[in-house]
């Protein structure tokens, strides 16, 4: 039978969209693959929860809020915590250098994001009370070109955006950074539950080809150089510079398929990250209700019978 | 040779305090012309309107022949003030409009309706849009749709009240000369104290609060044209002289005119 | 039974008036010199509230469906809240605020933007639809901006204004300025144009100048397609109030359901969306008063 | 010199027409009935010559201030592109595309979306709009449904749409649906509620049946009021098009102003605009062609 | 005693290939009552138009004891059919329209409103709106505004013309006991064929294609009126039938009445 098949990615660099420009997707699946693009994680939540796409990229941010509101979704692949690749930028001239300047500046972060939850985070850390900073919801694409205007101070974004504003701007601080404060931000693969139910074995069958991406890229990550094709491939799909794309993907802490299904990821921690974020957002009042287990929003099972089969 | 009859017919509004007509009594016979006056909001239409079927009576009856009228009937056809033509059918599809209702086939109907149409002295309008006529034409072609009902009762309201001087003239010979040629009674509510003298046989005149009929006034006026004699000779008699005053007065009755 | 088959009564509105009398109890306005021009009768007084009385058992029918299909929990509260859910964030909303700002302040931002807009949009629409009624030139210039404008959907422009004029109120102010100057200026000049010729001879030859003619009588005349035209526009604009809102808002009402669409919270966009519909409601009410108090002939003419 | 004041000539409607010649050069419908219900004067052809050429002069003038303003380059063309910037792009997107579509399948796909909704919204609301106009319980029921629906803008329900239906095909068709619906059924609705009664009484008294009637007077008598409120929903669908290629669109002119708008591409964005406003411009227009052949008798009543 | 005087007077619209009034004179003094009747579409409204100054005649020339009209003018008060009543204004403001654009205080022209509504037999309604007052009261109002002018001619086109039969009657002669009273001369166009033989001092009958003045009927009817003959008793006199049958006979020109 003829699987049909719809999947929800963002411009984010990473090594699955090799796989992907290649249709190796496709292939190992046996199913005609519909890829939407999608801005920021809230509109992939959205598009799930309605049911139409069945397997989307979020960042934990979304994942958190969509758990917490106990959406049928479960987590299957983390992609990997993100480092540099999520950044503040302070428009030259603003004279933003640190974030304690950010109170009474415009800054655009795309909400329920990773970096919506970051910058929440970095003004806790730093003692600034969101309210005196005029936090705009913004998209990238939007960011991008507010930030050409001069419409705004600082954003808090990823690429391809982030590499477009960052020529004019100075980095304040990044998610790295904002990681150690203790707010880690990882993005990662979701199912709709009763998809997953009804065709396991795809669901597994895309965890393998993502992690086999994986594994390539790990494997000799200096590979993807420049002048490699995988880079030209990313930065087709993503609308990121070619040249950038070799630091950008050492902007991630990628985990092997091996890790994945250990306690420091799907196996265990994964679970407290989801229940950290959550905590947080309920803290700051984006969120109404923390659950008492997110257990169920994340399963090892695709990831173990991906490695398994290896 | 049917009778339309109103005996004792009151009419009270749904939420007005008084009747509007109160117990008012009118026989109509094939032949005859009753042409109803009186001021505006006596209850003319309203009088009407029960004989059409419109609306039925508080109490009282409206009936035919003792059959008692409930529904609008195609034995008795309306014309109406505003020609209440359909501006959506053609001259001749409007006027073969009651016959098309009875599933008669279409050839059939175009002739009768054309041969109406000659009989209001439109031969050539039958392909015309409605708004493409002048007011008389239009409210020839109304007559002309009535008619194709081949009605027992012709009920008017008013019919040639939205007609300006000349043409209205014209169209009362031609109500006459219809009126002469087929089998009918009349019905008719007027404004115009001499067109009820020059029409009717029976000239009734109604009053207000509550509304019912004042006075009857036997006119022959009409006939007299039928019989052959202008219209200006007619006028200009004393008789009709003295009836436009007889009438005026009763609709006025005592005001200074 | 249907309603169109029913004899119906209709108010006594011709009575004729007795000559040296004046107004009397009988005496009703005007319908006595043209016979025929009457009023369509009106549904009485018992349809009306029959009809009433069906449309509230329809909204509890409906309410009473939602919270059952909410209440059996076949669907999940993030696809259908209950109306208590609803109700109960129209109350936390209101004291304690979502996404920073209460509802009345969310509500108060959002009229002000409209309202700020329908004085731009007043102070622009109002001259130039009196020029286009009122000279050949002023409808050769501005009829066809007017014509090219007035159709184009403001998601369409709204990224030029961004990028002409920014992310911040202005550019909210505007694009909502926008949709509504349209509506304004060609009710203005179809009001203006609809000036009974009759009344201005009139005015002329009672010793009116020019200037007076346009001051008592052009002016006045206009007022009701002017009212109206901003009727319009209030509802133009409270449509395009959310796509406003749209560009980079940190409050008001389309703001609040955006954000909580994206943070699902499902409640709040019902409770919204009701907020959103009662206003339209109000401001049309409110409208309508003023139309009543400015206007009182309109219609009657 | 403004055109309230001049002397207007006015045309020749109302000569008596000899009464038992048939239609002559002469004969005006219907005029002569009412000497005092005159058509208004109508602006001469030379008035109306004058100010379509004040239209294409104005038009001139701005194009012309655009280009040299663009050319003049006191403004970077990502805020003002030039007029042969614009239309080059019109050639490059027709020829090459934009974001992946040609501009004839930008265009057609927006095009089926708003007739797929305009179909849609005809099934729905013409029923709902006879069942309003002709019964006590058709209003009651569906009254206050669509006056609640009416005034909610279509980017507030998207949300609920988005969650509820999904980012498809058809999620985009039911906003644009949503958005006519009330125009249609309301305007059907007051077509059968605005049908002459002596109509009605006449085809009564012609001996038609209720059901009779319905087909050949009710209906016939609402078309006008039906096609009207086509053409108001066609407008506002054409409006809510652009929000409806918010979700999650891959085609379509809004889909395409939008993207272009992202990567400030200014042409593009002006240029879509120019079709948006022209695509409208041509469905009025079609429309009444329309309603020219389908009901040549309205308006003339 | 100034006189208003129309000399041979021509009008052709924009884009008409024709002229519709063809070199027509007419002469009115203070005191003077001219009735001006003929057929729909003939061009009495624009022949009064230029005596009013709303339009300018082709060719010819209007004026008043030489001085040419060009615009409208207090001088010459117009009232029209559908009493053109500014509704925004209450009747006493109406009235008193033409006071107040030349600058009269307010209390001063209150005043002299109220004594010309007085004057048409309306004291208690100078509060009302426009809306509030039947249409015989808005053609009154309709009339003392025009007299509030202090004009030296009153023009008045169709002015009974939207008015039901009887108050149409009881207009008629308000009307002439206002010209008596007033020192003004009246241009009046109407329809009605007894309201032209009533109320003139001279009846003038227009003919169309090109309109034209074609018959002029010294009548002397209203006079008697004024004299205090009852209306009734002037209708009756065989003077006033035979005058009526020669109206219409120039109206009408021969074709059947
Ligand atoms: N459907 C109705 N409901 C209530 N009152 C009504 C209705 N129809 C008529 N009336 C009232 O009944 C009275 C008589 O009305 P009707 O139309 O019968 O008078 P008429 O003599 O025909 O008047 P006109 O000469 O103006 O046509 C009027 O006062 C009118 O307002
Ligand atoms: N502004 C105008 N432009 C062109 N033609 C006009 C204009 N005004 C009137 N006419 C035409 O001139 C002729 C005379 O019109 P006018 O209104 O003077 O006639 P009337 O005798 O007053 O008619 P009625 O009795 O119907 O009021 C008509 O054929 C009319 O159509
Ligand atoms: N880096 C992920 C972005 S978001 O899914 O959180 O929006
Ligand atoms: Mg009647
Ligand atoms: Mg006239």
């Amino acid at each position: 039978e003829d699987l049909k098949l719809t999947i929800g990615y963002q411009t984010v660099v990473e090594p699955s969209k090799v796989p992907q420009a290649d249709g190796l997707y496709e292939k190992a699946l046996g199913a005609t693959i519909d890829w939407r693009k999608f801005d920021s994680g809230a509109d992939v939540v959205a598009a799930i929860a309605s049911g139409a796409i069945d397997i989307g990229y979020v960042g934990s941010s979304p994942l958190a809020a969509a758990a917490s509101r106990e959406l049928p979704i479960e987590t299957i692949f983390v992609v990997g915590l993100i480092g540099e690749s999520e950044a503040l930028v302070a428009r030259n001239g603003s004279g933003i250098i640190k974030i304690a300047d950010l109170a009474g500046k415009k800054v655009a972060v795309p909400f329920v994001s990773t970096t919506h939850y970051s910058l929440l985070a970095a003004l806790k850390h730093e003692g600034v009370d969101p309210k005196t900073v005029e936090i705009l919801n913004l998209r990238p694409p939007e960011i991008a070109a507010a930030w050409e205007r001069g419409d705004i101070d600082a954003a808090y974004v990823w690429d391809p955006a982030l590499g477009q504003i960052r020529t004019s701007g100075e980095i304040i601080v990044d998610s790295a950074k904002v990681a150690e404060w203790g707010a880690p931000t990882f993005d990662a693969w979701i199912v709709r539950t009763d998809f997953a139910e009804q065709n396991p074995a795809t669901v597994t069958g895309f965890v393998k080809v993502t992690g086999d991406a994986y594994a390539d890229f790990l494997k000799v990550p200096d590979a993807w150089s420049t002048s490699s094709e995988q880079a030209a491939k990313i930065a087709k799909l993503t609308g990121a510079k070619v040249e950038d794309v070799p630091l950008l993907l050492k902007g991630y802490v990628f985990p092997s398929l091996a890790d994945q299904a250990s306690d420091k990821f799907l196996g265990g921690a994964t679970v407290q990250a989801v229940t950290a974020t959550s905590e947080f957002l309920k803290e700051q009042g984006k969120i109404d209700a923390v659950l008492p287990d997110y257990g169920k929003y994340v399963s090892a099972k695709y990831v173990s019978e991906a490695a398994a089969s290896n | 040779m049917p009778t339309l009859s109103l005996n004792q017919v009151t009419i009270r509004y749904d939420g007005e305090p008084r009747p509007t007509i109160g117990s008012t009594s009118l026989t109509i016979d094939t032949g005859d012309f009753v042409v109803l006056t009186g001021r505006s909001g006596c209850g003319k239409t309203s009088l009407l309107n029960v004989a059409a079927g419109f609306i039925t009576p508080s109490s009282g009856t409206a009936g035919i022949d003792g059959r008692s009228i409930t529904t609008p009937g195609a034995d008795r056809a309306v014309v109406f003030q505003n020609d209440a033509l359909f501006p959506w059918l053609s001259a001749r599809d409007n006027v073969s409009f009651a016959l098309r209702m009875r599933g008669m086939p279409k050839a059939e109907r175009n002739r009768r309706a054309d041969e109406l149409l000659e009989r209001v002295r439109l031969p050539k309008a039958g392909g015309k849009a409605v708004w493409e006529l002048s007011g008389g034409m239009r409210q020839r072609v109304g007559l002309a749709r009535a008619l194709a009902a081949d009605p027992d009762f012709l009920l008017m309201d008013e019919p040639l009240g939205a007609l300006d001087a000349l043409t209205r003239e014209r169209m009362q010979t031609l109500l006459l000369d219809i009126w002469a040629g087929a089998n009918v009674g009349v019905l008719m509510v007027t404004h115009g104290i001499e067109e009820a003298l020059l029409l009717g046989t029976r000239g009734a005149v109604m009053a207000p609060d509550p509304g019912r009929i004042v006075r009857v006034i036997e006119t022959g006026f009409g006939r007299r044209y039928v019989a052959g004699e202008p219209v200006r000779s007619i006028k200009a008699d004393k008789d009709f002289i003295a009836g436009r005053a007889e009438l005026a007065d009763a609709i006025f009755d005592g005001e200074p005119a | 039974m249907s309603a169109l088959f029913r004899p119906m009564a209709r108010p006594d509105l011709e009575r004729l008036a007795p000559f040296d009398t004046e107004l009397s109890d009988h005496d009703r306005p005007d319908a006595l010199s043209v016979p025929w021009s009457r009023p369509a009768p009106e549904p009485t007084r018992s349809k009306r509230w029959s009809a009433r009385w069906i449309s509230v058992a329809t909204i509890i029918v409906v309410l009473a469906a939602w919270a059952l299909t909410a209440a059996l929990g076949i669907v999940s509260p993030v696809f259908l809240p209950s109306p208590a859910a609803v109700a109960a964030r129209f109350v936390s909303v209101t004291t304690e605020g979502f996404v920073d700002s209460t509802l009345l302040e969310h509500l108060g931002v959002s009229l002000a933007r409209v309202f700020a807009a329908l004085i731009a949009s007043l102070i622009v629409g109002v001259p130039v639809g009196i020029a286009i009624g009122m000279s050949t030139v002023g409808r050769g210039i501005f009829d066809p901006l007017l014509e090219f404008l007035r159709p184009i959907p403001p998601l369409a422009y709204m990224p030029l204004i961004i990028i002409w004029f920014g992310i911040g109120e202005p550019s909210k102010v505007l694009v909502i300025a926008i949709a509504m100057l349209a509506p304004i200026a060609l009710s203005a000049a179809a009001g203006v144009k609809g000036v009974n010729r009759e009344r201005i001879n009139a005015a002329r030859s009672l010793g009116a100048t020019r200037r007076q003619v346009l001051a008592h009588v052009v002016l006045p005349s206009a007022l009701p397609s002017i009212l109206t035209g901003l009727r319009i526009a209030l509802g133009a604009g409270w449509t395009t109030l959310v796509a406003a809102e749209l560009i980079a808002a940190t409050q008001g009402l389309g703001f609040m359901i955006q954000s909580a669409a994206q943070f699902l919270v499902t409640d709040v966009v019902i409770m919204g969306i009701f907020v959103i519909a009662g206003v339209a409601f109000v401001l049309e009410f409110a409208i309508r008063r003023i139309e009543a108090v400015l206007v009182p002939w309109a219609g009657r003419d």
